[in-house]
């Protein structure tokens, strides 16, 4: 239901949003509403869902479904949801300690499933709501304001374990770039499977390393690199398209890219795997089924016992 | 727990009731033998309860079957000692020298009589420490000739040793059987001998083996094992154990494990998603659903979904329960330790999913295959801070099934987490009982919107349950922080109060929706004298012991416990007045007796005399009859012991 | 809750304690602010509590500080009204309106006089709409000029308005401050009001600076900055706050947040493993740990592990106590959701492993910088199954330092896990108090063995606590699974009723030897008519209470529960017998009460008369005295509220 | 402490192994006791930590330190006894639902930090103790008995995952092929940091898929592919080896590499780290150190006023 009037501010609440002035955080949103608009996505039926960090504030300052869960756990939220009714379009916005500390065990098991949703991972280098520890994407050495040391852990490549784990879109985005960020949002949105961004988000307040200048030096679009093609175009193709992502993951020296890395279309979503389990699952999924007619339920002492036929005997 | 020497206690003075045990390796078939038997007894119109225990390991170490089968009530516990033990291995024989009755039936493999209890690799040492001590004590030289000697001697068992060698090559002179998988029929060949000695009709056998052996040749060659072996033990012994005609007069009947039980009942309460990851003893109902995802043809389908572990499981159920469906997590102690966060996060929001809980022995991975009734405590307090669940517990098939259906409607109802407990007895038993009867189940979804409606407040303050919509009807937001009435994140004062009384105000709601007969049953005396106090798959047991101690001129009875939240206060407040605190005696599969801990938390009567169990084996109705003459005359903690 | 229309309670009638509060934006500087006057007072001879109120937000939101100093006592009670509010902006004054006594002092901002309340987009909705009522009721036009001028008129409020910019720009002229960093020195503003008002020498003042600005260019901006306002106060309203000398005739003190009492304890009782995810309010336990990993420059040392998740930083703090080294893991209730599973393998296997559980506003994530005790139930019975665990609450900083070393010594002694509850208010309340003199402390280690035993059977069966020997000793197993005395997986009945009773015997053993008076104190009447039953920071404002109610004649006391596991059963009961069970007042920080729910489940004692007060904030003084009261006028349950 | 006339018979507990007949789990114990005893590890030192499953079993057949965790967190166990003392040998036997399913989290997160120890996974496709459900390790569209619908989700690849990880050492061993396991499981223990061996291990019970018979007709030892090199030999070369391994593990068709993927010994240990920090943490870590002396803290007041002057005040 793409309902054309809607601007980006009709996806705004009014809720005042308490990022610290100058926060990348704001980027993203600006991106995510210009993209629903763009994308006429209807309110009611567009879910977000944030896990707990600055990030995980998020769906509060949305005017759309907004889903506030638990540190780590937005995937498996959004996966139920989406599962019991895939009409919604759903998009989760996690930190990087939430989507790759304390909840890459779920990060990795979606890759499995390639699920159709869209998950938008706030990579500021540091725990920001608990005040700028270091997140797992924080290099080793490295020492923004808040730590007592120099970091001892190495940083995980988001964009490496993401393919490692099987999304099947995969893209950087930087909140200083509203336009692209939007672009890429779109289309991780129209992707039919799991997608992912990485989205580069200054933490003003505790990182002093990654800053918007720091950024703004290194950052440079893959989509303007000659030849730069992500899109895997038959599933044999797949292992040198990843090969060839995870070199750029990897690009060393001053040069960040971003943009999209890789795309695999070849990969059945799990909702089509599930509908040619189940027949029915796309015309009547769990949501849009009835379970009782007023109050009686569905299966009756016939049926009952015509389903379950394998328990019932009969004293003969 | 075994102990030795040991005396049996019971005669076969009547027939009214047949025990038996099945023993074999993990892996080696006992379950086929169990199943023909079950569904033939059930054919015939008896009832039976069979009991599987079982290690924590796939193949090779001791497990068995313990059944009672009877026609004169659908029978709901066991007891020793048995009346039968057919044995596929000497261990098995070994492991249950004290379970069988004076004058009882074994029947075992003669071509294992140089076997030696000492050289069975599979057996513990603590097993095997018992059995030298009792060989010695009873000059026995330790093998398995010597063991039914002693049996046949000293306890007038009469021991029907067969060579299964010899049987298995009769069986491949008759038909066309593999010598690899011979012997896969030493299952028939139990079920063969057993059959003849309780005089079960051909034609439930036939019937029960059709119904599980679906391939022609297989069935055959079963049937061929089963008149080969039937028909030499009957010529020999008769069929002594023949029970009488049953009088239970069921047309009917479903045959099914608690697993299985509460996978149907599932079905029938409208589950549209159920999350799991595997653990015992839950994963077989998951499997079950799996298996009639498709419900009825093109019709209503459960999704059925594995995840990564239980973190993501407890979270998915919710997702999905905000989307409108109902929802549910099956798990066991570890699992559910797992979910405690999310839990705490569907209380918060007040979010209708259901968890159904399989207790199994404890703490930590404990007794994985053992059952227990020792989560009820975690469960009641499971999640940091304070918000209010619903806490239900089944003592057997029936309750479970009526249960499932309860859980879903008072989540959807109060809109809450409900916590369903139910325990490794019940799933791994078999049991017979009558077909529910579903014209009398109701559907409560409690208060739903589906249509837009302007300004909609998730968490409308009016009432303690408010308009619950489905995501995708109405923008609204929900958040595990405290917030205001449209789900937005509020640290104020006064808007803490308020959505706290109002969420912790369903315990109110609950207390007057559900009612107090809701939340226990009561069998036995009228104005006993002692009241047994207990829950779970204690029913079965206790009500059996109250019923033999009431034939035996004892003012007993037996309260059985069957909502943990909301308690059943008033109930338990006025047994306590009237027959006095000091009568009550806590029956429970636990070490403390912790629904004694919550009746003092909720009452502030202690149960002070207590009858337990830890050891991962249901209770036996002779232990609980002599634990109670215990207790009556004056001990105040009984820890009762008793099964391999 | 801040209700509307506020009456002030207090007149300045006497001056043995002052009570201000200091508000301003999240970030905004004003804990430096009670920092300097905090140390500058504990120069001076003075008791000091200051509890700090925030937001879960980075920077902008209204946060406060509310403090109480006193050289009559050392203070552990906060208390309404204050005498003073510094307020660093106009949120600041609207949010404590009501919170000034009569004749009380506010500092303000008189730049921002034309501020209205509705058009701070900070401020949450709630006290937007009861300020506009406020406003309504008033007749006032919604400025902050507007309220400032009420509180002159009807409350007799002294009002100091002081353009802050003015005071930033004859700073920069006096010192080479940049315009970008001059609104740094609000903070000094306030203090040098604040000292100026209560008289606080200079020499305390720079003490205090010195300590927290060691640069040295900034020290001496902010004594610049500091003398400006603090003569310009001065010469305006002289001290009229000025405190009486101090009487407490302590040399030295430490003034410590509990977070940081915590840490120092632990590295007296040797600590030398934490690990730790971050979570609030228990990371900065873990940042101090961090910063003294080093203890002593090549001595001993701390390692501080920072890991993915809780499920991790439970496991692995495990894991380190296998080692043999005294391991922790600090948290919250959400990370202590996590840990559920991991503490039940420590149970399981008889780890000595300590978590210290910092309580906050539940459930979910649900407050998650506001302070509660709401987690006791939770970490009572966390974990299925049945295990021996050791649960100890602390009151102030100084029960949380030795409840910390105990901790430890209890892990040890009993090979059980510790969880050592405290809470946010604890956690961030800087306090003043004596050094401990730890020449009284000891350290207790348990059976422990170091060399290598033929043999070793990690569980011997002999006593509930067996010898305990680190991995790298001798060769042992562990498992989660039920064993046998090796650590070997065992299924045995006869096995796992022996190391059940081993097990859960050692809460016998910890019965014997933790002494009954080490469960709780008292204060108060030696025969009282009432007494309030509480725990944790409840302490404070209890004893408080009950002094100043003594004072007025009332015949209270405070019974204060120190441990849970195991409870103070016996006193309980004497207390019950002795004063009556309906003059038992349960005063806690939550909904439910929980402490008297488990006074319940331990004695069969029912509390039916609570205090309690769930809204993050803690209970003050005037508060509970006044709740007391309406008690002893018959009311069963009294919710606190007040606080902003 | 290297024992000499240590056997493998004398790292084998007298537990009776009560794993399935004929189970690929016996070659992994076996390579393992003959790694250990070439190794001449003293068994007192030696630390096999393990999660739960079929697997979860080993170090009950072994007699070194042996430690059964719970399903899915042997990591953690293994980091908190490692770093509390580093005298210590730690080998982790994991299942692959252990590893990569519920503790999947864990396994990413130790390749961040590269304690010096060896993961040893148990890759039978199935989750063995449970009864034979689908493990992350099983390809989709698969059904191996037990399952009553073939598996909905995508295989893990273990190899990738672990490269994604930031694991030091990578490799594959099967245990039809005990010498090469044991020669491995050697390699990696020696090793300096963290080492990762992925065990293909038929499940003769449940998987009727990966049987021996398919193994042996599809492995090959990648150490004779031709100038085969997995040795990183500076750290800029370390993306071009891992992209050269990521292909390897993605290899198509009926080929299935075993031996050595990946080697960057570059990378310092944690424990090295650690030592930088707190310079004295090789020569007293935290198991070496006391406490008290005879129940007297170490740290006594005079001591306590030192360190930490910071919050003592003086009243003057
Ligand atoms: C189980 C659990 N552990 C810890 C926390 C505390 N916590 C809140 S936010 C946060 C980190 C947030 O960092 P990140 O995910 O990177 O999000 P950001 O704030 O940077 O957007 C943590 C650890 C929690 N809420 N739950
Ligand atoms: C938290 C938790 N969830 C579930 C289980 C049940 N469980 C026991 S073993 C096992 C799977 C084992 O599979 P895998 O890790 O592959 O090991 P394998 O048996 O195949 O060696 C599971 C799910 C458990 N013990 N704990
Ligand atoms: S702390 Fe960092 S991430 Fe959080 S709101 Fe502030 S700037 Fe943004
Ligand atoms: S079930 Fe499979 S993995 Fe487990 S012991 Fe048997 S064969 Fe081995
Ligand atoms: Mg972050
Ligand atoms: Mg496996």
């Amino acid at each position: 239901m793409a309902l054309k009037q809607l601007t980006p501010a009709s996806y705004r609440s009014d809720v005042w949003n308490d990022w610290c002035p100058g926060c990348g955080n704001f980027g993203i949103v600006a991106a995510m509403t210009q993209a629903f608009a763009e994308l006429g996505l209807a309110p009611e039926s567009t879910v977000v869902v944030s896990g707990i960090g600055c990030s995980g504030k998020t769906p509060h300052f949305l005017n759309v479904e907004g889903i506030h869960t638990l540190h780590g756990r937005s995937l498996p939220y959004a996966e139920g949801i989406r599962l019991a009714n895939p009409n919604l379009t759903v998009v989760v916005n996690a930190g990087d300690g939430d989507l790759l500390g304390i909840g890459v065990g779920h990060f990795v098991s979606l890759g499995r499933r390639n699920i159709d949703m869209t998950v938008i991972m706030h990579d500021n280098t540091v725990y920001g709501l608990t005040k700028g520890q270091a997140a797992p994407t924080l290099g080793r050495g490295l020492q923004p304001k808040a730590l007592p040391k120099p970091n001892i852990q190495d940083a995980i490549n988001p964009i490496a374990l993401a393919l490692a784990s099987g999304y099947t879109f995969i893209a950087r985005g930087y909140t200083s770039r509203v336009k692209h960020l939007k672009e890429i949002i779109k289309q991780a949105i129209e992707h039919k499977g799991s997608a992912f961004i990485d989205v580069l988000q200054p933490c003003v307040t505790y990182d002093n390393i990654h800053t918007v200048e720091y950024y703004n030096k290194r950052v440079y679009d893959l989509q303007e690199v000659e030849k730069w093609d992500p899109v895997v175009k038959s599933q044999e193709e797949a292992p040198q398209k990843m090969a060839q992502a995870m070199l750029k993951a990897y690009e060393g020296g001053d040069r960040i890219p971003i943009g999209v890395f890789y795309v695999n279309p070849n990969v059945p979503t799990y909702e089509e795997r599930l509908n040619e389990r189940l027949k029915t699952y796309s015309q009547m999924p769990p949501a849009a089924q009835e379970i009782d007619r007023a109050g009686v339920p569905l299966i009756g002492n016939e049926g009952f016992e015509r389903i379950f036929s394998k328990y019932v005997v009969t004293v003969g | 727990m075994t102990r030795w020497p040991l005396r049996s206690r019971r005669e076969w003075t009547e027939l009214r009731e047949l025990r038996y045990i099945i023993g074999g390796p993990q892996g080696g078939g006992l379950e086929t033998t169990s199943e023909i038997l079950s569904w033939a007894f059930a054919r015939s119109g008896y009832g039976v309860i069979s009991d599987r225990e079982y290690f924590s390991n796939i193949k090779g170490r001791h497990s068995y079957i313990h059944a009672t089968v009877s026609g004169a009530e659908v029978p709901y516990h066991l007891s020793y000692p048995v009346d039968v033990i057919a044995a596929m291995d000497a261990e098995s024989v070994f492991s249950h020298i004290g379970d069988i009755r004076d004058g009882g039936y074994l029947i075992y493999n003669s071509d294992e009589g140089q076997s030696r209890f000492n050289a069975i690799p599979s057996m513990e040492r603590e097993l095997r420490d018992r059995l030298a001590a009792f060989m010695k004590a009873e000059s026995l030289d330790g093998t398995l000739a010597s063991v039914v000697k002693y049996l046949s001697d000293a306890r007038r068992v009469n021991a029907i040793g067969l060579s299964y060698r010899d049987l298995l090559d009769q069986l491949q002179k008759k038909e066309s059987v593999e010598a690899a998988q011979a012997s896969r029929y030493i299952s028939t060949i139990l079920s063969g001998a057993m059959a003849a000695l309780s005089g079960v009709s051909r034609e439930s056998i036939e019937f029960s083996m059709r119904r599980r052996f679906r391939q022609d040749e297989i069935y055959r060659a079963n049937m061929t094992m089963f008149d080969i072996v039937s028909s030499l033990v009957e010529s020999k012994h008769g069929s002594p154990l023949k029970l009488e005609g049953s009088t239970l007069s069921l047309r009917k009947m479903l045959v099914a494990s608690g697993n299985d039980t509460v996978a149907m009942a599932k079905a029938v309460a409208g589950l549209r998603f159920q999350s799991y990851y595997p653990i015992t003893p839950a994963a077989d109902e998951s499997f079950t659903l799996e298996e009639y995802e498709r419900l009825a043809g093109d019709g209503p389908t459960m999704l059925v979904y594995q995840l990564e572990d239980e973190l993501a499981v407890i979270n998915a159920a919710i997702g999905a329960a905000l989307a409108g469906v109902r929802s549910a997590a099956a798990t066991s102690g570890p699992g559910f330790d797992l979910m405690v966060e999310g839990l705490g996060w569907a209380g918060m929001n007040e979010v209708p999913v259901v968890v159904t809980y399989y207790q199994r022995g404890g703490p930590s991975t404990g007794q994985p295959t053992r059952g227990a009734q020792s989560d009820l405590l975690s469960s009641v307090f499971a999640s940091h801070g304070e918000y209010p669940r619903v806490v239900l517990a089944s003592g057997d098939h029936v309750e479970a099934f009526y249960d499932t259906i309860d859980a879903f409607n008072y989540a959807e109802q109060f809109q809450v987490p409900v916590i369903h407990l139910v325990d490794k007895f019940l799933a791994n038993t078999i049991a017979t009982f009558p077909i529910p009867d579903l014209s009398s189940v109701k559907i409560n979804r409690g208060a739903v919107i589906k249509e837009k409606v302007p300004g909609y407040k998730r968490f409308d303050f009016t009432y303690p349950v408010s308009p619950r919509a489905p995501l995708g009807t109405n923008v609204m937001w929900y958040t595990g922080d405290e917030h205001d009435e449209y789900g937005h994140i509020s640290e104020d004062s006064e808007n803490r109060v308020k959505i706290m009384e109002k969420r912790m105000g369903k315990l109110e709601v609950m207390e007057k929706e559900i009612p107090e007969e809701r939340r226990y049953s009561y069998f036995g005396d009228e104005r006993p004298d002692l009241i047994l106090v207990g829950w779970g798959f204690v029913k079965g047991v206790a009500t059996k012991a109250v019923s033999e101690l009431r034939a035996s001129g004892k003012k007993v009875g037996y309260l059985h416990i069957r909502t943990f939240v909301p308690f059943p206060s008033r109930t338990i407040g006025s047994v306590a007045k009237d027959v006095g605190a000091d009568r009550l005696v806590a029956v429970e599969h636990n070490y403390e007796a912790q629904a004694a801990v919550l009746t003092a938390a909720n009452t502030g009567i202690t149960i002070g005399k207590k009858i337990v169990k830890f050891t991962g084996r249901p209770m036996y109705a002779n232990e609980l009859e002599e634990a109670v003459m215990r207790v009556m005359k004056g001990e105040n903690r009984v820890v009762l012991e008793y099964g391999a």
